[in-house]
């Protein structure tokens, strides 16, 4: 008697999922032998929009709309593009200003990621006690740039607000409550029974495999493959803030989970840094020309590496924008890492994963 | 005369425990949560929604599903057999997993499987339960139990057992697989809409009134002991609920099966050498 | 960032040779359209734990050549390779089209940039 | 009768037709507890069959068009629609991009539009809070969507809707 297989949809209108992305399962008795997946449903058209459409100098805001959750690092990526185009240096501190928004994004990302996690794991409490705890990050964001979420605080030359005293001080407030709040996450974790019997040990990549598929970002520092790209620029000042690389053995949810939790409080104090040793200067320079040559600009986005490669030829109008996202590259892993597994955890493994579909559509 | 008015105004009773284990657990979450009325404003509302009928055979499982937990319900105030009853519930989720098998939906497909799978896990324990009564008084019937005094003390290993089972019944997490809303979108009852997904939902509320008589069985005649339990057991499963994860149907059964199948018949085995 | 030029009919050996999974790491597979209905096709490498090393193996090409396919020696350019097919209506070996664009959206919508 | 009892149970179905993110991050942000959606009895349900609000992020890709009209009929009546952010208004920052509908009215009837880019928690509030007062006015009327089906046109039994939503767009063009 041959088995029977089941395929199940999941997808592209789920509970789980934000996104619309279509996973087809093919299953035996809830047992995943078989991933097609469908990424093409955000597809917008914005590279050729960036060539056709708009100038250069305003492709930096409508980057940021490739994603709503790194929009700060596809603007960054862009923005440093040109101006290593256009070959300006800018200040110090506006510099320092930029390590601290990409930050920040990068715990409120965290921060999401996780309790998504939680929820499509079934454990709602959880889900609501890091959300809840997330609106702390929100609302520094909100002082600091204008907007919760769509902030378009990079521009060509610099940044676009300055960071005051009362700001500042508010940020360290928040910035060591959300401290605290981590530690408890990290104790829940590691402690609970329910959670490490849906997180230990499963959707699990193995090093070898880590390699050979190019995994980036959090999924590829959990198998203990040590790519961040923020230890491979030299644009910004990482090392001068406090940046550690943090890896994982094992590979599996918890593992992941680990290291985003681990990430966070290496953000928090990167940004603790930032504030004290912020230098004096002023927070935009005038550059001018328009740009000519290629550029390829690299940065870590919170799910991995996010590259720029731009090309103009001395018009207002560019020639090439070409966005790598983070979750593209990620994706013949992800398929990999599906197989074998049970359908009743895929929607946790794919929350942990932290896919970004309006990234990788573009 | 009260046993009818009991009887008719059962499924309110349901209500108004969903209702305010809904504010419950929004209060444990931080948060506010709905009013306490609110499943009745979805009850209304439901019945002036537009229904679609996926096929005749779905619908009317899903009103015999409703309607036998109801009968269910009216045996045991009405104090009839406890065997009777566990096997009438029995084929109340039988009727309910036809439903989930009579469309062609693979969630629902999925989350009849699953009720199946944990029907299997936790029908012995009843009948255990069942019996552990039966040992105690001598009867089945619901009304020579409730004459007697409280039976907990020698039968506490069966009532931790049944401790296990309650999350189970009333789809709780841990054990809320078989509903599991970011898997399969509440499983058998997807393709229920309008006034048909209503008997499903007053079905729900009728579990809720059916597994905490069941859990009041253990209190006797002591009125007091039986309201203790009640609070008692709806604050600890709502806690439970908040501090865990799904698990997976795997991992139900070997537990259901494994603790509590253990736990009912040491019980079993110590009453019959006393 | 060093970029090296090579022929269409020897990158498959080129990469073999340069590419080792442990030391370097696949970015991307890049288009960008030249004039005269020509373009240039990217494979983008950067090394792991170095500071900004980054290499470019490009060849330039008509559209209507074939590109050989890369997926058995980097698993993970098959993705880049549908996006490449998709974008400029180029073909590659073992690549379909239809990853984002549907029969009736705009047909290689990267092809005409230069316009 | 027991129309007053709709405003006071709105299900929530969420689609996502190929926005950013934001939006729909903010949509989970105003179910957390500092906005807690749940106080007016939402559930974000996730099944068409029994919601009442449609909330739809994004301007409508190419690709997502069947799912959000398919998603739209499956909703039983009465039923309202959000439109939430800029970009699934009136297609905001990518209007006119090759693979964007320019907002999801070409396709379904909108009842509320909610501005932002991203829509604040507050002003998502505000949006649902606006729907349940036209959710009390609605009729139990069949209203469908009227760009895919005006022209149906069945191959094989099955109703082609892509070759007719093609069909029926020339034509608008053409008058």
């Amino acid at each position: 008697m041959s088995k029977k297989t089941i395929h199940i949809p999941l997808g592209s209108q789920h509970i789980s999922l934000l996104e619309p992305v279509r996973f087809k399962f093919e299953c035996e008795n809830e047992k995943i032998v078989g991933v097609d997946s469908d990424v093409g449903f955000v597809h917008r058209g914005i590279e050729r929009a960036c060539t056709t459409k708009f100038k250069f100098d305003a492709i930096g805001y409508v980057v940021a709309r490739v994603c709503g959750l790194c929009a700060i690092t596809h603007s960054l990526s862009y923005t440093v593009a040109i101006e290593k185009l256009l070959g300006g240096e800018i200040s110090k501190k506006a510099k320092y200003l930029r390590i601290l928004l990409l930050e920040l994004d990068r715990i409120h990302s965290h921060m999401l990621c996780l309790s998504h996690t939680c929820e499509n794991a079934g454990f709602e409490a959880m889900f609501m006690r890091i959300m809840g705890d997330r609106e702390l990050v929100m609302e520094i964001q909100e002082l600091l740039t204008g907007n919760r979420i769509q902030f378009d605080y990079i521009s060509i030359g610099g940044v676009n607000r300055d960071l005051d005293v009362q700001t500042a001080k508010k940020i360290i407030e928040n910035l060591a409550l959300v401290k605290a709040k981590v530690f408890s996450y990290i104790d829940e974790f590691t402690n609970n029974w329910s959670l490490s019997l849906k997180f230990k040990g499963i959707g699990a990549l193995t090093l070898e495999d880590a390699y050979r598929f190019n995994a980036i970002g959090p999924l590829a520092r959990a198998c203990g493959l040590p790519i961040d790209v923020r230890n491979e620029i030299e644009y910004l000042p990482f090392d001068e803030v406090g940046f550690k690389m943090q890896t994982h053995n094992d590979g599996d949810i918890n593992a992941r989970n680990m290291v985003r939790l681990n990430e966070i409080l290496n953000s928090l104090e990167m940004c603790e840094n930032i504030l004290r040793g912020l230098p004096e200067g002023e927070i935009f320079t005038k550059l001018k020309g328009k740009p000519k040559g290629e550029a390829l600009m690299r940065f870590e986005a919170p799910r991995g590496e996010l590259m720029y490669y731009v090309k103009g030829d001395g018009s207002a109008m560019l020639n090439r924008v070409r966005i790598k996202t983070p979750t593209f590259a990620c994706i013949p892993a992800f398929s990999h890492i599906f197989m074998g597994e049970e359908y009743a955890d895929a929607p946790a493994i794919l929350a942990s994963f932290d896919p970004c579909l309006s990234c990788t559509a573009k | 005369m009260i046993e009818v008015m009991l009887i008719l105004f059962a499924p309110l009773i349901g209500g108004l425990m969903y209702g305010f284990e809904r504010v419950l657990r929004a209060r444990m979450q931080n948060r506010k949560g709905p009013p306490l009325l609110q499943p009745f404003y979805d009850m209304y509302k439901l019945l002036d929604k537009q229904a679609f009928i996926i096929n005749p055979y779905h619908t009317v499982l899903g009103i015999m599903h409703f309607l036998t937990l109801w009968t269910v319900v009216a045996f045991m105030i009405f104090g009839q057999n406890l065997l009777y009853i566990i096997f009438l519930h029995l084929l109340s989720v039988i009727f309910i997993i036809l439903a989930g098998f009579s469309v062609n939906s693979v969630y629902s497909h999925v989350g009849a499987n699953r009720e199946l799978l944990s029907a299997l896990a936790y029908e012995p324990i009843l009948i255990i339960v069942a019996v552990g009564f039966f040992m105690m008084h001598g009867s089945f019937d619901i009304s020579v139990i409730r004459q007697n005094s409280a039976s907990i003390v020698p039968l506490f290993l069966l009532f931790l057992a049944f401790l296990l089972l309650i999350p189970l019944k009333l789809k709780k997490s841990p054990f809320d697989a078989a509903e599991a809303h970011q898997e399969i979108v509440g499983g058998v009852e997807i393709e229920f809409s309008g006034v048909y997904f209503e008997f499903i939902y007053i079905a729900k509320w009728l579990e809720y009134v059916f597994v905490y008589l069941l859990l009041v069985l253990f209190a006797g005649n002591n009125a007091v002991l039986g309201t203790v339990l009640f609070l008692g057991v709806f604050l600890l499963v709502n806690l439970v609920d908040n501090a865990t994860a799904r698990i997976k149907m795997k991992h139900v059964i070997q537990i259901v099966l494994g603790i509590a199948l253990t736990l009912g018949l040491l019980n079993l085995a110590g009453l019959s050498y006393v | 960032m060093k970029k090296i030029e090579v022929a269409l009919k020897s990158v498959r050996d080129e990469i073999k040779s340069f590419y080792d999974y442990k030391k370097w790491h696949f970015l991307t597979l890049n288009g960008v359209a030249l004039e005269d209905n020509r373009m240039q096709v990217q494979w983008i490498f950067s090394k792991y734990e170095a500071l900004d090393e980054v290499v470019i193996y490009y060849a330039e090409i008509d559209y209507t050549e074939r590109i050989p396919s890369l997926s058995d020696i980097i698993p993970s350019a098959i993705i880049s390779q549908r996006e490449l097919v998709d974008m400029f209506g180029v073909e590659v070996e073992g690549s379909e089209k239809g990853l984002y664009l549907d029969e009736d959206s705009m047909q290689t919508p990267l092809r005409s940039c230069l316009v | 009768m027991f129309r007053k009892y709709r405003k006071k149970s709105p299900w929530i179905l969420h689609y996502n037709a190929g926005s950013c993110n934001g939006c729909d991050i903010e949509i989970l942000a105003a179910l957390a507890p500092k906005y807690d959606l749940e106080r007016f009895g939402v559930i974000n349900t996730g099944n068409p069959k029994q919601s009442d609000i449609f909330l739809v992020t994004g301007p409508v890709t190419f690709r997502s068009r069947e799912r959000l009209v398919e998603l739209y009929t499956q909703m039983p009546e009465p039923k309202v629609v959000i439109a939430l952010g800029s970009c699934t208004c009136t297609g905001g920052v990518f209007r006119d991009m090759y693979n964007v509908e320019d907002g999801i009215d070409r396709y379904i009837p909108v009842d509320v539009y909610v501005p932002g880019c991203a829509a604040s928690p507050e002003l998502l509030i505000d949006g649902v809070v606006k729907a349940l007062e036209i959710l009390e006015e609605k009729t139990k009327a069949i209203e469908k969507p009227f760009r895919l089906f005006k022209e149906a046109s069945s191959e094989n039994g099955i109703i082609n809707r892509r070759h007719s939503a093609l069909k029926v767009g020339e034509k608008d063009e053409e008058d």
